[in-house]
C-alpha cells in the first residue's frame, strides 16, 4: 500500500486513512452481482457439452471434426471482424465460440469443411459483425447461417452419417423405419433421411404409424437415430437445457411455450388427419426442436424481454415450426420459424411492454399525450 | 369452394409468394419508408388500398374489354397486347386520386410518405398484382372477385413485410452498427435474411 | 389490322380520358392549397437539419421564414453566399452577419488540470454530470468527454489531451455545443476575435490554482497590461476579454499572463493530442 | 385501530449481501465533541436557508443560524456552541460545491435553541406542533431531505389516512436506523404518534424489515401504547423505497408519476420521528444524527451519533481509519449512496452512512452492449425496461426513453445490481431524466 499515513495534525498519528485520488467516482450502486457476460456464455458452452458429447458418441470423429471446424473458424472470423472494426479482441466473452458449437450443433456430421467456412462466415461476419457484434443482432447467428445453409448447400446439407456405427455395426439394428425406406431408397446409409423427411415423404396412415413406433421414438429420444449433431439425441439436449434453467441462464417460458405448442399443436393436426403427420412426440424428440427449444430460440440478443412477449415467441415459433414441417416444403421448419419470429421480436417487445408499477389507463394517457413532447 | 380458394390465395400471397420477400416486387418504398412504423403503416395502408383497387380495376377491364374477342366491323380483335398500357394509366391514375385525397386528410402522414406516395405508382408491386392476375390460369386471368382478394392479400403480404422490417429497423436505429453498414448496407442485409427466412413457407402452397 | 390499332386507341384513349377526368374531378372537390416557396426556401437553406436556429431542423425555419416573416439570417450556419440568394429570392435585404465561431473557456488539458479521483462510468460529459462529474478536480472545467465534439454537426471540435479545443475555420457557429455543455464553457464570439481568458471557474483564486496550472488566477496583469478596458472583470471573479472591442493578440505576450489562462486561439488549440486510452485512465 | 395489515409483495427486487452484520450489533457511541463543524447551508430539498448569522457572532447550541428560504425550506441551527467562523464551500455529495458556514465549538456544548418542550404534545394544537417541526429544521433522513412539515401538510382536497414509518433499511450495510430504533425505541414511537396527531390520522404503521428481529421485538412491546402496528416486511431491496413501503403495507399502489397523498399516506423515516420528537418534547432541533461507520476496510465499523457539519475525514478518524486503501467512499449505502472523491465532505441531515467498500467489493463499469438478458427487466420494481430504455438514453432518444416511462425510475440501482453486462445503468437513468426534465422546463417557458 502507498498510502501517505495521516496528515500532521491527527491526534492519532496511526490511524490510516483512505487517498482520495484513488478513489473511484461513479453513480449508484456500487455493488454488483458476480455474474458477467463472458460467465453466462461460458455456462452455455457447458451446458451444451451434454449434446456435444452424445454428438460424439453417436456420430464420433465426424462430430469432433466439425465441433472443431466450427468452433475454431467462428473465433477466427470474430477475431478478424475486431481487428477490421478496430476494436479490441472480443474473443475473451465466448460468445463467438458459443456461435462456432451452436452451429455445429446444426449441421449434418457429413458436411464437407468448407461448409463449416461458410457457415461461420455468414454466422459471424453476416449476421452478428456488422451489426455492431454481441448483442447488437436481431436474428440468431447459428439460425442465420443454418438458413442460409440449407438454402444455398441443400446437398452437403443431406450428408447425414448413420449413427452408433461403432455400437449398431450392421443395418439390421438399425431403426426398422430407416431401415425399410433406406434399403428400398437409398442403400447408401451416409445419405441417408432423418425421421423428419421421412415424415415428409410418407402419404399413407401406415407409413406415419410406422413412424411412431415405440421403439423409434426411443430412439428419437435417446438419439440413434440420423440428423445434425445436436439433432439426434433429444435427451442430451434435454438435460443441458434443463441445466440452463435450473441455472438462471434462460427462464423456462420460451422452452415450454414451444414444446408445449408444438404437442397441442401436433397432436390435435395427427388427430385430424392421421395420415398428415405422427404424433406430438415424434415431433418433440425428432429433428432440431429440443435444441431449438432450449439452445436457439432462448438467445438473449434475439429474445424477446418480458414474460408475455417469451411466451408469444416460444408459442409462435412452435406453430410455424409445425406448420413448415407439416405442410411445407422443408422437413425441419425450426430455424425458420426461430429467424421469422426474430424479425417480430422488435413488434412483440412494443406490444408487450411491461406497465409499470401503478399504472393505470389515465397515466397512459397522460404518457401518450407527452409523446414526441422531448425531440 | 371458392372459401377454400380464396383462402389459399390469401396464403398465397401472404406467406409463400410473398411480394416483396420472395418475388423481390415493390423494394423502393419497402427500404424508402421503413425508418419508422407509423409511415410504414400508412405506406402499407396506401398500398393495400392502391392494390385491392387496382386489381379490382384491371381485371374487370381485363376479363371484359382486353381478353375477350371483340368483333368490330367483321374483324375479331383482342386487345390483350394493350394490358400493360392499360393498367399503368390505371394505376397511375389511383394513385394521384389517392394523394389529393390524402394530402387533403391525412396532411402528416402526406409530408411523412413523401416522395414515395407518387412512386406508387411506379410500385412494381401493383403492377406486379394486376400481371399476376392476368397471367394466371396460363392467360386467361383470374376471376375478378378472385383477383380483389389477391390484390388485397398481396398489399397485405406488402404491409406485412413492410411491418415487420419497421419494426427491425426501429431496433437497428438504437444499434451500434459500424458506420460503413450504417443505412440502407445494413437494411439490405436484413431485408436478405428475412427473405431466407420466408423462404421456409416455400411450398406451403402450391 | 388496322381495325386492331385502332380499337387499342380507342380502349386505351378512351380508358385515359375517364380516369383523368376522375382525377380532374378529385383535384377541384379536395383541392389544398400547397406553398411552393416554402419548399423553395428549403432548398435554398442549407439543410444540415442542424437546429442552431432553434427551429426543429430545416423544413421548420423554411416555413417560419415564409409564412411568419422569420429574417432568414436566423440560420446561424448558411454561407454569405448562400444567404444572398435566400435573400433575394425572398426579396429582403440580406443582412450583414459577423461570423461567429464557438470558443471553449478552459484550458485545462488532462495535463494541466489536477485529478480529483478515478471516474469509471459512460465516457460522456453530460452522463459524467449527474455521477460527480468526471475525474477532474476543477467543478468548472471542461469534463474532457467530448460530448460538445459529438455534437457539432460540421466536426470542427477536436478532444485534445482531455480538451474540447474548436477548430474556427471549420466551426459555423451553429451554438450546438452551447448547448450541450453541461458547464456552459462554450460561447459563441465574434471569429475575428483570437485572444481569450480561457477559464470560467468560479472558484475562489487560490483554489482554482490548487485544481488548474492554467486557471486564471484573476491577479489582474493583463487588465493593468491593456489599460484601456478591452479586458475585464466579470462578477463572479472570471476575467474577459471584451469582444466588442478585442485587444490586439500580442496582449498574450505583453500581459505576461502567470498562468497561462490568457492566450491566442492558436496556442490554445496547439496542446498536444494524447492517445484515447490514456484519456481514460 | 384496523386489522392488522397483510403484506403485499412488489414484483422485482434483489438479495444483495446485507454487510449488515458489520456493525449492526455495536451500541451507537455519541461522537466526541470536534473543534469545528461545517455546516452545508443547502442540505435540503427545495430553497436553500438563508444564514442569518454573521462572521464572530457567538450562539448557542441548537441556536438558529439560517431562516428557511421558502415554504420548501428548512432552518439551520447550530451543531454546538462557540462562534461563528468564515462562509466557506465544501464538496456536496453529489459532485457539487455547497456553501458552509463555520462553527467553531467553545467547549462549553450550551444549549440555547430558544424552543421550549411543547408538553404534553397530546393536548397541543396541531398548528403548533407542525410550526415546531417546522422550526426544528427537520428533513427527511432516510435521503431524500425533503422538509418533513412539508409532508405533514398535504393539500386539503387529499384525505390521509395512514401514516407509515420507514424502518425496512433495505440498504446493504447500513444500521443507522436499525441501532436507532433499538436505542431510542420509544422517541422512534412517540415522534410517529405526533407525526400522527399532525395529520390526524390513527392508522400508523412501522414496517421493518425481517432481518432486524431485535428491533421488532422491542418495537412491538413498546407499540402498543401509542396504537401503533409494527409490520415486518420481507427481506428485499428496495423494500423501504416509498412506493414499495406503502405497497406491502397497504395494498395501494401509487399512480406513475403520483405523490404516496395520492393513496392517502405519508411516509416518515424512523430517524425523521425520533427528530420530530426530541423537536416537540425536549425542544431541541435537528443537529445530530444517527450514521453508521461502515465497510470491511473501516477498522472499528459502528454507528455513531454525529453532529451535522462533521468532517467525514473526522467521523473516519473516529472510527479509527481505515486497514486497506478503499477503492469508493460513499454517503449512504451502496445502492443508492453517492460515491466521494473528497474527505472534506461533511454529515448532512440525510447522511445515513460513510461506507467504504474495497476494490473487491465494489464493481467495476464497463461499455459493454447491453445482451438483452432481462434481468433488469425482471428484477425492477417498478416494473420498467431498464435495459431497452438504458440504449435509448445512449441513442439519446429521450422521446422513447420518456414514452418508457424513464421518470418513473427511482434509481434503486437493482437493474444495475443484476446487470452481467456491467452496464452504468442508473447513470443513463440520471442523465435522461435531467435532461427530460430540462427539456419540460424549456417548454413550459415557451
Amino acid at each position: 500500500m502507498s498510502e501517505s499515513p495521516i496528515p500532521e495534525k491527527t491526534p492519532q498519528p496511526d490511524i490510516m486513512l483512505p487517498d482520495p485520488k484513488k478513489l473511484i467516482l461513479s453513480a449508484s450502486p456500487h455493488i454488483q452481482c458476480a455474474d458477467t457476460v463472458p460467465g453466462i456464455m461460458r455456462t452455455v458452452l457447458i451446458c451444451l457439452i451434454p449434446p456435444a458429447a452424445a454428438s460424439i458418441y453417436f456420430f464420433g470423429f465426424h462430430a469432433v471434426r466439425i465441433l472443431l471446424l466450427t468452433t475454431l473458424f467462428c473465433m477466427a472470423f470474430e477475431w478478424i471482424c475486431c481487428k477490421l472494426a478496430g476494436k479490441t479482441s472480443t474473443l475473451g466473452d465466448y460468445s463467438a465460440a458459443l456461435t462456432g458449437v451452436l452451429l455445429a450443433m446444426n449441421l449434418p456430421p457429413g458436411v464437407p469443411w468448407w461448409i463449416c467456412l461458410i457457415g461461420a462466415f455468414i454466422a459471424i461476419v453476416v449476421a452478428k459483425a456488422i451489426y455492431g457484434g454481441l448483442g447488437q443482432n436481431p436474428f440468431n447467428p447459428a439460425a442465420v447461417a443454418r438458413v442460409a445453409l440449407l438454402v444455398g448447400f441443400a446437398g452437403p446439407m443431406t450428408a447425414w452419417v448413420t449413427p452408433c456405427q461403432g455400437f449398431f455395426p450392421d443395418a439390421e439394428k438399425a431403426p426398422a423405419a430407416i431401415q425399410v425406406h433406406e434399403t428400398e431408397r437409398k442403400p447408401d446409409f451416409t445419405t441417408g433421411a432423418t425421421p423428419l423427411s421421412l415424415a415428409k415423404m410418407a402419404k399413407t396412415p401406415e407409413e406415419i404409424q410406422a413412424l411412431q413406433t415405440p421403439d423409434l421414438l426411443k430412439q428419437c429420444f435417446f438419439g440413434r437415430t440420423q440428423g445434425s449433431l445436436g439433432e439426434t439425441s433429444a435427451l442430451a439436449v434435454l438435460i443441458g437445457g434443463i441445466a440452463l434453467i435450473l441455472l438462471k441462464i434462460i427462464s423456462w417460458h420460451i422452452p415450454a411455450a414451444m414444446l408445449g405448442t408444438t404437442l397441442i399443436f401436433t397432436w390435435i393436426v395427427s388427430k385430424a388427419d392421421p395420415s398428415l403427420t405422427p404424433g406430438p412426440l415424434f415431433h418433440l424428440c425428432s429433428g432440431g426442436m429440443m435444441l431449438a427449444a432450449f439452445f436457439m430460440a432462448t438467445d438473449m440478443v434475439t429474445s424477446p424481454t418480458t414474460r408475455r412477449g417469451k411466451l408469444i415467441f416460444g408459442s409462435s415459433i412452435g406453430i410455424i415450426a409445425c406448420v413448415i414441417r407439416i405442410w411445407g416444403g422443408y422437413p425441419e421448419g425450426v430455424s425458420f420459424a426461430i429467424l421469422i419470429m426474430n424479425a417480430l421480436v422488435p413488434l412483440i417487445d412494443r406490444i408487450c411492454y411491461k406497465r409499470p408499477f401503478g399504472w393505470h389507463p389515465s397515466s397512459a394517457a397522460a404518457y401518450t399525450m407527452r409523446r414526441g413532447e422531448v425531440k | 369452394m371458392p372459401s377454400n380458394e380464396w383462402l389459399l390465395i390469401t396464403v398465397g400471397a401472404i406467406l409463400v409468394n410473398n411480394v416483396v420477400l420472395s418475388r423481390i416486387l415493390g423494394i423502393c418504398p419497402f427500404l424508402g419508408v421503413s425508418k419508422k412504423l407509423e409511415t410504414a403503416l400508412g405506406m402499407s395502408g396506401a398500398v393495400t388500398f392502391v392494390l385491392t383497387i387496382s386489381s379490382f380495376v384491371t381485371a374487370l377491364l381485363y376479363k371484359l374489354l382486353l381478353s375477350a374477342e371483340i368483333t368490330i366491323c367483321g374483324t375479331t380483335v383482342n386487345l390483350s397486347f394493350t394490358k400493360f398500357l392499360v393498367f399503368i394509366v390505371v394505376i397511375a391514375s389511383l394513385v394521384q386520386i389517392i394523394e389529393i385525397l390524402l394530402r387533403k386528410f391525412s396532411p402528416s402522414l402526406y409530408r411523412a410518405l413523401g416522395i414515395y406516395l407518387p412512386l406508387i405508382t411506379t410500385n412494381c408491386a401493383v403492377l406486379g398484382a394486376a400481371e399476376l392476375n392476368a397471367g394466371a390460369n396460363n392467360g386467361l386471368g383470374r376471376g375478378i372477385l378472385e383477383s380483389t382478394v389477391f390484390g388485397f392479400a398481396t398489399g397485405l403480404g406488402f404491409g406485412l413485410a413492410l411491418l415487420l422490417f419497421a419494426c427491425l429497423r426501429e431496433r437497428l436505429e438504437l444499434s451500434m452498427i459500424p458506420r460503413p453498414f450504417r443505412g440502407t448496407a445494413i437494411a439490405l442485409v436484413t431485408a436478405g435474411i428475412l427473405a431466407m427466412a420466408f423462404m421456409g413457407f416455400g411450398l406451403l402452397v402450391k | 389490322m388496322s381495325t386492331t390499332f385502332l380499337a387499342a386507341v380507342c380502349v386505351v384513349g378512351i380508358i385515359g380520358l375517364i380516369l383523368g377526368c376522375l382525377i380532374a374531378f378529385t383535384a377541384k372537390k379536395f383541392d389544398v392549397e400547397a406553398d411552393p416557396k416554402v419548399e423553395k426556401v428549403r432548398e435554398l437553406l442549407p439543410g444540415a437539419n442542424c437546429g442552431g436556429c432553434g427551429f426543429a431542423g430545416c423544413a421548420d425555419l423554411a416555413d417560419a421564414i415564409v409564412n411568419r416573416g422569420i429574417s432568414p439570417s436566423r440560420c446561424t450556419v448558411i454561407s454569405a453566399a448562400a444567404l444572398k440568394n435566400l435573400s433575394a429570392f425572398l426579396g429582403v435585404e440580406a443582412e450583414e452577419k459577423e461570423k461567429m465561431t464557438a470558443v471553449v473557456f478552459c484550458g485545462g488539458s488532462l495535463s494541466r488540470a489536477a485529478r480529483k479521483a478515478q471516474y469509471n462510468g459512460i465516457m460522456d460529459c453530460r452522463s459524467a454530470n449527474v455521477a460527480g462529474g468526471g475525474g477532474k478536480a476543477c467543478a468548472y472545467g471542461c469534463i474532457g468527454y467530448g460530448c460538445c465534439a459529438r455534437a457539432c454537426p460540421f466536426g470542427a471540435i477536436e478532444m485534445r489531451d482531455g480538451l474540447a479545443v474548436v477548430h474556427p475555420e471549420v466551426c459555423r457557429g451553429c451554438g450546438k455545443c452551447v448547448t450541450v455543455c453541461p458547464r456552459n464553457l462554450i460561447r459563441l464570439v465574434p471569429a475575428s476575435v483570437k485572444i481569450h481568458v480561457y477559464c470560467s471557474s468560479a472558484d475562489k483564486p487560490a483554489a482554482r490554482r490548487k485544481v488548474c496550472s492554467a486557471a486564471c488566477i484573476s491577479c489582474g496583469k493583463c487588465i493593468r497590461a491593456d489599460g484601456q478596458g478591452r479586458v475585464e472583470k466579470q462578477e463572479n471573479g472570471t476575467v474577459r476579454i471584451n469582444c466588442e472591442n478585442p485587444p490586439d493578440i500580442s496582449l498574450a505576450e505583453t500581459a505576461g499572463c502567470p498562468t497561462g489562462a490568457l492566450q491566442t486561439e492558436e496556442t490554445h488549440r496547439a496542446i498536444q493530442p494524447i492517445s484515447p486510452k490514456e484519456t481514460q485512465k | 385501530m384496523s386489522l392488522p395489515p397483510h403484506v403485499a409483495r412488489f414484483t422485482g427486487g434483489i438479495h444483495p449481501m446485507d454487510g449488515k452484520g458489520l456493525s449492526n450489533g455495536i451500541t451507537a457511541r455519541t461522537a466526541p465533541l470536534l473543534e469545528k463543524y461545517l455546516v452545508p447551508l443547502h442540505q435540503n430539498i427545495g430553497a436553500p436557508p438563508k444564514l442569518t448569522v454573521t462572521k464572530g457572532e457567538l450562539v448557542k447550541k441548537g441556536q438558529r443560524i439560517a431562516e428557511p428560504g421558502g415554504f420548501v425550506s428548512v432552518p439551520l441551527h447550530a451543531p454546538t456552541s462557540g462562534t461563528v467562523g468564515n462562509l466557506t464551500e465544501v464538496p456536496g455529495v453529489a459532485g457539487n460545491t455547497l456553501q458552509a458556514v463555520e462553527i467553531i465549538s467553545d467547549g462549553k456544548d450550551e444549549w440555547g435553541s430558544g424552543l421550549d418542550p411543547i408538553v404534553p404534545w397530546q393536548e397541543a394544537d396541531r398548528k403548533v406542533l407542525k410550526q415546531r417541526v417546522a422550526d426544528g429544521g427537520i428533513i427527511g433522513m432516510g435521503g431524500a431531505a425533503f422538509p418533513a412539515h412539508v409532508k405533514l401538510s398535504p393539500p386539503p382536497e387529499k384525505t390521509i389516512d395512514t401514516l407509515i414509518v420507514n424502518g425496512a433499511e433495505c440498504e446493504p450495510y447500513l444500521t443507522a436506523d436499525h441501532r436507532l430504533m433499538l436505542e431510542r425505541t420509544e422517541a422512534v414511537l412517540e415522534g410517529a404518534a405526533i407525526a400522527a396527531r399532525i395529520l390526524d390520522v390513527d392508522r400508523i404503521f412501522i414496517g421493518i424489515e425481517e432481518n432486524k428481529p431485535d428491533a421488532i421485538a422491542a418495537m412491538k412491546k413498546a407499540a402498543d401504547a401509542y396504537g401503533i402496528q409494527i409490520v415486518p416486511l420481507p427481506v428485499r431491496y428496495p423494500q423501504g423505497a416509498e412506493k414499495q413501503l406503502i405497497f406491502a403495507v397497504t395494498g395501494r399502489a401509487v399512480a406513475t408519476g403520483g405523490l404516496p397523498m395520492d393513496v392517502g399516506c405519508v411516509v416518515q423515516n424512523a430517524g425523521t420521528c425520533a427528530a420530530i420528537r426530541d423537536a416537540v418534547v425536549e425542544g431541541h432541533p435537528l443537529i445530530e444524527r444517527y450514521t453508521s461507520v461502515t465497510g470491511t476496510p473501516v477498522v472499528h465499523p459502528g454507528t455513531w451519533i454525529f453532529r451535522i457539519g462533521t468532517p467525514v475525514k473526522e467521523a473516519l478518524k473516529l472510527a479509527g481509519g481505515v486497514r486497506e486503501q478503499p477503492a469508493k467512499l460513499i454517503l449512504g449505502g451502496p445502492m443508492m449512496g453517492f460515491a466521494q472523491s473528497s474527505m472534506d465532505v461533511t454529515v448532512t441531515k440525510n447522511t445515513s452512512g460513510i461506507l467504504l467498500l474495497t476494490g473487491r467489493e465494489t464493481g467495476r463499469y464497463l461499455s459493454s452492449p447491453c445482451i438483452r438478458c432481462g434481468r433488469c427487466v425482471s428484477v425492477c420494481p417498478m416494473r420498467l425496461l431498464p435495459g431497452p430504455i438504458s440504449v435509448m438514453v445512449e441513442c439519446e432518444n429521450y422521446a422513447l426513453a420518456e414514452h418508457n416511462f424513464v421518470m418513473d425510475c427511482m434509481e434503486c440501482g437493482a437493474c444495475t445490481f443484476v446487470c452481467p453486462a456491467k452496464r452504468p445503468l442508473v447513470q443513463h437513468f440520471r442523465r435522461a431524466k435531467a435532461e427530460i426534465n430540462a427539456i419540460r422546463r424549456a417548454r413550459k417557458k415557451h
